[in-house]
């Protein structure tokens, strides 16, 4: 890997717990790995799959999707919804090949600033480790 | 002819033969026959379950798995313990395909959890209970019975599913249809401390005098029973009960088939109710056969 | 669209100490379809704001984008400022380089700037895709319509009856009152039940606002928030109330006394026509079909010949009648778990060995309510049922079905504990030589005043408690033997007793599960009506306009019960205080042609706000089918978008074309 | 058994029960693939045609709006076909009382055999009104329908993504297999829609793997294994593998296997408090 790789992460995350636990990161300084693009969207629910597949198409290294834990939706079951079908997704990755150590679903509540600086920092890390997600580029890339 | 397969027990090829004499002589004139399962083996009773899981669940398994294999739909296990413990299993691997393939591994037989486990009450509601007292010989109209259910015939409910759990009437149904009448009373499903028959004597004693003195109190003149402990407690240690309590119960103690082997005429030794400890004296209520005495050992 | 304004704040040195604001302006200007990109110390303050006020219109921007801190702490600052200046407040966004760039990221390295940048032009491409909203009207009726006649039903009613607004309050029994009517005295103060109930219920009764439909049930909910339309059925009372004047003489002379009394659990026997009890709402009688030889032999007919009003009608027939409301208050109350056997789920296996049902004077602690009751079967005298004696030892027993996974109820019924120290108490204020048990789990008294109730009760009053639970109860020669264990000491304990009372735990009432349906309520495994948040949203559901108060939402006691309702009437009064309804028009919206009526999304809506729809010609031929948005229920969630096979649904502010353009922005 | 049908049908179109029969026709060669035929007139009935290379599931028609100007149908299923007619039901697609289904009862279609055979379950259709033929004597337990996936799976990410790399290149983009799909019935497919282009329309490769990702997906606790996709499929690209990964998660994660129950909801658009979550941080 080239020594100067920085990842490409994208966020989808949900507008009352996750958006709000990186708020509040902001507010207490906790630093992190600037490698993260967040996209506020109102509820883990409204996350379709072809979004991750549009956000690796766009060239990111790795996608993240993170809302309210169980119990907690703000809109009392978008994120089951989303558990479901994340469940059926990642079936069908793991069949198709797709690297799914690079797709990371998490339930972060607003409190939880700690845990969101420390999920992307590990995430980057770990990212940076496994360098750029070639396999997903190159198709991207090819013309046939 | 109707068959069952037999599931004795250790309790039944030993202390309690008496028991075993009285279940096949009763089914005798009713064209019941029984089908002893070759090569059971200990369901495990109270040990097992203390000691390791698997071994709980294979060793019933294996006998369940031996009935299977022999075909039969229905297994006797006359003892509760036993039928409760066949039936616990039954139900565990009924559900679990997983189970089912680990304990088949296990007992090396092939097992689905499909037979259907009988206690006494229920093979005689197999048979009939119209049919039952169709062949009455001689009604028991002279029998005031206490039921005593104990605690393992009805309970836990939930696996067992048989009768109303704190207020049974099953074995009452039966008596009833061989001319005899039966007692409300308030033991009928107390436990006797078969558990603690050897740890702890006392306790068995006072659990047991309790529930010898509640029948008489209600009019009883015998306590019918349909399990092996129960019976021990009940029967053998009433000589010793009476002298710690200082009382003289005097209470003769039947296993449900003792009587419905009477009603149908059978002889008593043929059912084995001379080994019993406490035995009918003469001018009580019973008609048939002569006053016997048991013989203390 | 592309005369966008981007305006970056310094947030004094909150953001700029991580940028050069120059070089970052420089760069956000660059962006295609940004007409104008500048910077300022504080664009909250009101220079700042005057700033892009101007900007707007000097430059005729089509739509801003505000890069400054969360827009969870200023988009509706922004929003505010650029409708003052003449721009639809929805064509605003927020680039969050605050929270989520400046604070959390290494000042000035080139990354951080990237990120910025990144987010920034990240929502110029959302906003170029935004379109201009006006916020959903929704008509309003202001009129509520309460379920359920206890307590909590009764406080709701009149405060917002009493705030103007009017109120029609369906019972399902005779009379109003609920369980409440039929209690003897209150923890922890012990006053009269009825006294401070009675003077509620007739003002009730009397109140011009209230439209009170009692022995009638909810048949059918149509509507949404604002514009509930109710089905109500009036059951048959064979009285006609309006004509009775209750003088009752037709109750004096009813020869029939055979069935059991409601009121009095059995207790007592009631006569064919009745009326529940003496301080009714409505005192008006009612004829019980069961019981009644005209109906049951066509013999009798005294009521008939007696009453000089002419208003019994042996013809009755239920009616029906619909009913215009904005609101729903919920307040079904409570009914006691069923101690017998015989249970109508089997997951709730009943008590057996306690004898309820077998032995007379094993009863529930209502039915102990009715022989401390002044009013009750026996006037207040503590009288056993089977043989009318003085019982001089109860027993009383705590959490029966309570707390006990076994039968099926792990929940705490919460007001055992209080009601078993005041029934100990007052029966020794009754019984002065007799004596009290009590067998309980733990002593939950949680509340003002309630510790040292139960302190007096146990000190002063006597009343002997033993932690522990009890196996079995059996009658021996007119005694109740009562078996069971001291864990403090570890002995068994055995009471010979002459009255049971088992405080049974405490279960939605009956068709509650029904009415939920019909309204669309959620509720848990055991029944309780779910509310919308436990700690914020308490008395609210998740169907807008629909509130719950009392023990439909979980047991709960008297005071509470009485809290609740009036902060569900508070929430109503709070939703009627607009002339209409005003809703956030970001909701879900349906392309009705695309759509191939296959639903998923109904299934999905979390507020049940998609509908099956028909689109029809002018001749009124089925052209074909549709998912339907109803906006004055949509929340906005967008979980129907993702659902959506063809995309046919799509969620106004969080658009397919907003979301696809900020991903392809991103990197 | 094809007597019985063509008078069952004759009947129906005679008495006006019905006032079309989707079938199979006759195939143009002797050995050829039979193709659907949408009979109307009673003496047209003896172009039906019953035998083991009735491959096409022909429920896929029951959506299209020509096909509902005909009037009310009468349709031949096979056991597997049947399956689709439940998930349209659930979907609103179908009224199931306003049609009449004849089953085949069936032992097996295709030489060699359709890989779905082995596995089936279904050798007589639920849900027909009347089933025509025998139950075929089966010879043991079906196969697992999960086998091919299985073995699949053994190879590596690298390998498997190398494989759909691979497959997706060819794909032309004739959308055969949305065709031929009865619950691919969408009025608009989000293929063709664009704004946004969620999917690009050029046959490149990203594009292509993206269309098979989603048409999968899309068939989530929906695709019933009829496998028409994958036999429509002009360059061959095995379609069943991701079909079966879905219906095996469904099953595994959510006992739940499409088209089998009437009364179960479908899983998407359902969740369960319980849903395993251990992937999710």
């Amino acid at each position: 890997m080239s020594e100067d790789f920085e990842p490409k992460i994208v966020a989808f995350v949900c507008n009352w717990c996750t958006y709000l636990a990186a708020d509040l990161a902001g507010t207490n300084r906790l630093e992190y790995p600037p490698n993260v693009r967040i996209l506020r969207l109102p509820c883990t629910g409204r996350v379709d799959f072809n979004l991750i597949i549009k956000a690796l198409e766009m060239g990111a290294d790795a996608v993240v999707v993170s809302g309210c834990h169980p119990g907690d939706c703000h809109y009392t079951a978008g994120n089951y919804h989303a558990r479901r079908r994340w469940i059926l997704f990642r079936e069908l990755l793991e069949t198709m090949g797709v690297e799914t150590d690079r797709i990371f679903f998490s339930w972060i509540s607003a409190a939880e600033s700690k845990k969101w600086q420390q999920m992307i920092t590990e995430i980057t890390d770990q990212i940076r480790e496994m360098g750029p997600y070639q396999a997903y580029h190159e198709i991207s890339e090819a013309t046939a | 002819m109707m068959e069952f397969g037999y599931y004795p027990g250790c309790a039944l090829h030993g202390s309690s033969n008496d028991y075993e004499q009285s279940v096949q002589a009763c089914l005798k004139p009713l064209g019941v026959g029984l089908k002893e399962l070759d090569d059971w083996l200990c369901c495990g009773a109270t040990a097992a379950h203390t000691l390791n899981h698997m071994l709980a669940v294979s060793l019933p398994a294996r006998n369940l798995a031996l009935a299977e294999r022999d075909g039969f739909a229905d297994v006797f296990a006359p003892c509760p313990m036993c039928s409760m413990e066949l039936i616990k299993v039954n139900r565990a691997l009924d559900g679990n395909p997983e189970l089912r393939k680990r304990v088949s591994e296990i007992v090396e037989l092939p097992v689905e959890g499909k037979t259907q486990i009988l206690n006494l009450i229920q093979v005689f509601q197999k048979i009939g209970v119209d049919q039952i007292r169709a062949a009455v010989k001689k009604p028991l109209s002279h029998v005031k019975a206490a039921c005593y259910y104990g605690c393992l015939l009805t309970r836990p409910p939930d696996t067992l599913q048989f009768d109303d759990p704190e207020h049974p009437r099953s074995m009452e149904t039966v008596l009833e249809a061989l001319g005899a009448s039966t007692v409300a009373w308030n033991y009928a499903t107390e436990c006797c401390g078969a558990g603690l028959t050897m740890a702890r004597e006392e306790l068995v004693c006072e659990l047991s005098h309790r529930i010898l003195t509640n029948a008489a109190a209600h009019g009883a003149n015998c306590l019918v029973v349909a399990c092996p402990m129960c019976h021990t407690n009940l029967d053998m240690k009433q000589a010793d009960i009476d002298r710690r309590y200082g009382v003289h119960h005097d209470m003769v103690v039947y296993y449900l088939s003792d009587l419905v082997g009477m009603a149908l005429g059978v002889d008593e030794t043929e059912l084995g109710v001379n080994k019993h400890f406490v035995v009918r004296q003469a001018g009580q209520p019973l008609e048939s056969g002569a006053t016997q005495t048991a013989e203390m050992q | 669209m592309g005369r966008i304004g981007v305006f970056i704040c310094w947030c004094g040195e909150n953001i700029a100490r991580a940028f050069d604001m120059d070089e970052l302006t420089e760069a956000v200007a660059e962006i295609p379809g940004v007409r104008c990109a500048i910077d300022y110390k504080y664009m909250c303050s009101e220079p700042g704001q005057a700033l892009i006020r101007e900007k707007i219109r000097s430059e005729k921007l089509e739509a801003i984008v505000v890069a400054s801190c969360s827009p969870h702490m200023h988009l509706k600052t922004f929003r505010a400022a650029a409708q003052a200046a003449g721009l639809n407040p929805y064509l605003v966004e927020m680039a969050n380089i605050r929270e989520q760039c400046s604070w959390v990221h290494e000042p000035y390295e080139d990354e951080t700037v990237a990120k910025a940048v990144s987010i920034i032009r990240m929502t110029v491409q959302k906003v170029l895709r935004n379109r201009a909203l006006e916020p959903i009207h929704v008509p309003l009726t202001k009129r509520a319509l309460v379920v359920g006649g206890g307590v909590a039903g009764i406080q709701a009613s009149l405060d917002l009856a009493d705030s103007g607004y009017e109120v029609v309050l369906v019972e399902r029994e005779p009379s109003i009152g609920g369980k409440m009517a039929g209690l003897s005295e209150t923890f922890p103060t012990l006053d009269c039940s009825q006294c401070i109930l009675t003077p509620r219920m007739v003002e009730v009764g009397q109140h011009p606002n209230i439209r009170l439909y009692t022995y009638s049930e909810v048949e059918s909910v149509e509507g949404f928030v604002g514009n509930f339309t109710i089905t109500i059925r009036q059951k048959a009372r064979y009285v006609d109330i309006a004509k009775c004047t209750g003088c009752l003489e037709c109750w004096n002379r009813c020869p029939s006394r055979e069935a059991p009394s409601e009121f009095d659990y059995g207790l007592t026997k009631r006569k064919a026509i009745y009326v529940p009890f003496p301080q009714a709402v409505p005192a008006r009688p009612i004829i019980d079909l069961n019981s009644c030889a005209k109906f049951l032999r066509n013999e009798c007919g005294t009521c008939l010949k007696v009453c000089e009003a002419k208003a019994i009608n042996f013809d009755d027939q239920d009616k029906v009648v619909t009913e215009q409301v904005g609101a729903i208050v919920v307040a079904t109350g409570y009914r006691m778990y069923d101690i017998g056997r015989e249970q109508e789920n089997a997951k709730y296996t009943g008590y057996g060995e306690y004898g309820y049902g077998q032995y007379k004077d094993v009863i529930d602690s209502l039915q102990f309510e009715r022989l401390l009751s002044a009013s009750g079967p026996t006037g207040g005298e503590v009288k056993r049922p089977s043989d009318g004696a003085v019982p001089k030892k109860v027993v009383f027993i705590a959490c029966v079905g309570s707390r006990d996974n076994a039968k099926g109820i792990p929940y705490c019924s919460k007001i055992c504990c209080m009601y078993t120290a005041k029934h100990t108490m007052l029966y020794k204020h009754k019984v002065h030589d007799g004596q009290a048990y009590v067998f309980y789990m733990d002593i939950r008294a949680g509340g003002k005043g309630y510790e040292e109730f139960v302190r007096r009760a146990i000190e002063k009053d006597g009343a002997r408690y033993y932690r522990g639970r009890v196996s079995k109860i059996t009658e021996e020669n007119g005694k109740l033997i009562v078996r069971g264990a001291d864990t403090l000491t570890g002995a068994p304990v055995a009471v010979e007793a002459d009255l049971v009372v088992l405080a049974a735990a405490m279960r939605p009432a009956i068709g509650v599960l029904e009415l939920a349906q019909k309204i669309k309520l959620g509720y848990d495994e055991f029944g309780f009506l779910s509310e919308s948040h436990p700690k914020l949203r308490p008395v609210e559901t998740n169907t807008a306009g629909v509130y719950i108060c009392g023990a439909c939402h979980a047991p709960k006691d008297i005071p509470e019960a009485v809290a609740q309702a009036s902060a569900a009437a508070g929430k109503v009064q709070v939703l009627f205080s607009k002339g209409e309804l005003t809703r956030e028009p970001e909701v879900a919206s349906v392309n009705e042609q695309a759509c191939a009526a296959c639903f998923a999304c109904v299934r999905t809506c979390p507020y049940l706000a998609i509908d099956k729809a028909e689109i029809r010609d002018r001749q009124g031929n089925l052209l074909k089918m549709t998912a339907r948005v109803n906006p004055s229920l949509c929340m906005g969630c967008g979980t129907c978008v993702a659902v959506c096979p063809s995309k046919s649904v799509d969620l106004e502010g969080f658009s397919e074309e907003q979301i696809y353009e900020m991903v392809n922005g991103l990197i | 058994m094809i007597g019985q049908l063509r008078d069952k049908c004759r009947r129906l179109l005679q008495d006006g029960a019905v006032q079309v029969v989707i079938g199979y026709g006759g195939a143009s060669t002797p050995d050829g693939m039979p193709h659907p035929i949408f009979v109307r007139r009673p003496d047209d009935v003896d172009k039906l045609v019953w035998n083991d290379r009735c491959m096409s599931n022909l429920t896929t028609y029951l959506t299209r709006d020509a096909v509902k100007a005909l009037g009310k149908p009468a349709i031949v299923v096979k056991g597997c076909d049947a399956r689709a007619l439940v998930v349209l039901e659930q979907e609103c697609q179908i009224d199931r009382s306003a049609m009449h289904v004849i089953g085949m009862a069936c032992a097996g279609v295709g030489s060699p055999r359709a890989p779905k055979c082995a596995s089936c379950d279904v050798h007589v259709p639920a849900l027909a009104d009347e089933v025509i033929g025998e139950a075929p004597e089966t010879t043991g337990p079906a196969d697992s329908p999960y086998s091919e996936l299985e073995e699949f799976l053994k190879k590596s990410t690298v390998e498997r993504f190398a494989y759909w790399r691979e497959e997706t290149a060819r794909c032309i983009r004739c959308y055969a297999c949305r065709e031929v799909c009865p619950t691919c019935y969408c009025r608009r497919c989000i293929v063709d829609k664009n704004r946004p282009t969620c999917i690009e329309t050029s046959a490149t490769v990203k594009a292509n793997f993206a269309w098979h990702v989603t048409r999968a997906f899309h068939q989530a606790g929906r695709c019933t294994g009829c496998g028409e996709c994958t036999r429509a499929c002009p360059v061959g690209i095995n379609m069943r593998l991701l079909n079966q990964s879905l219906a095996r998660a469904a099953e595994e994660h959510f006992s739940y296997r499409a088209g089998t129950d009437r009364e179960t909801p479908p899983i998407i658009g359902a969740y369960g408090l319980e849903d395993k979550e251990s992937f999710i941080r």
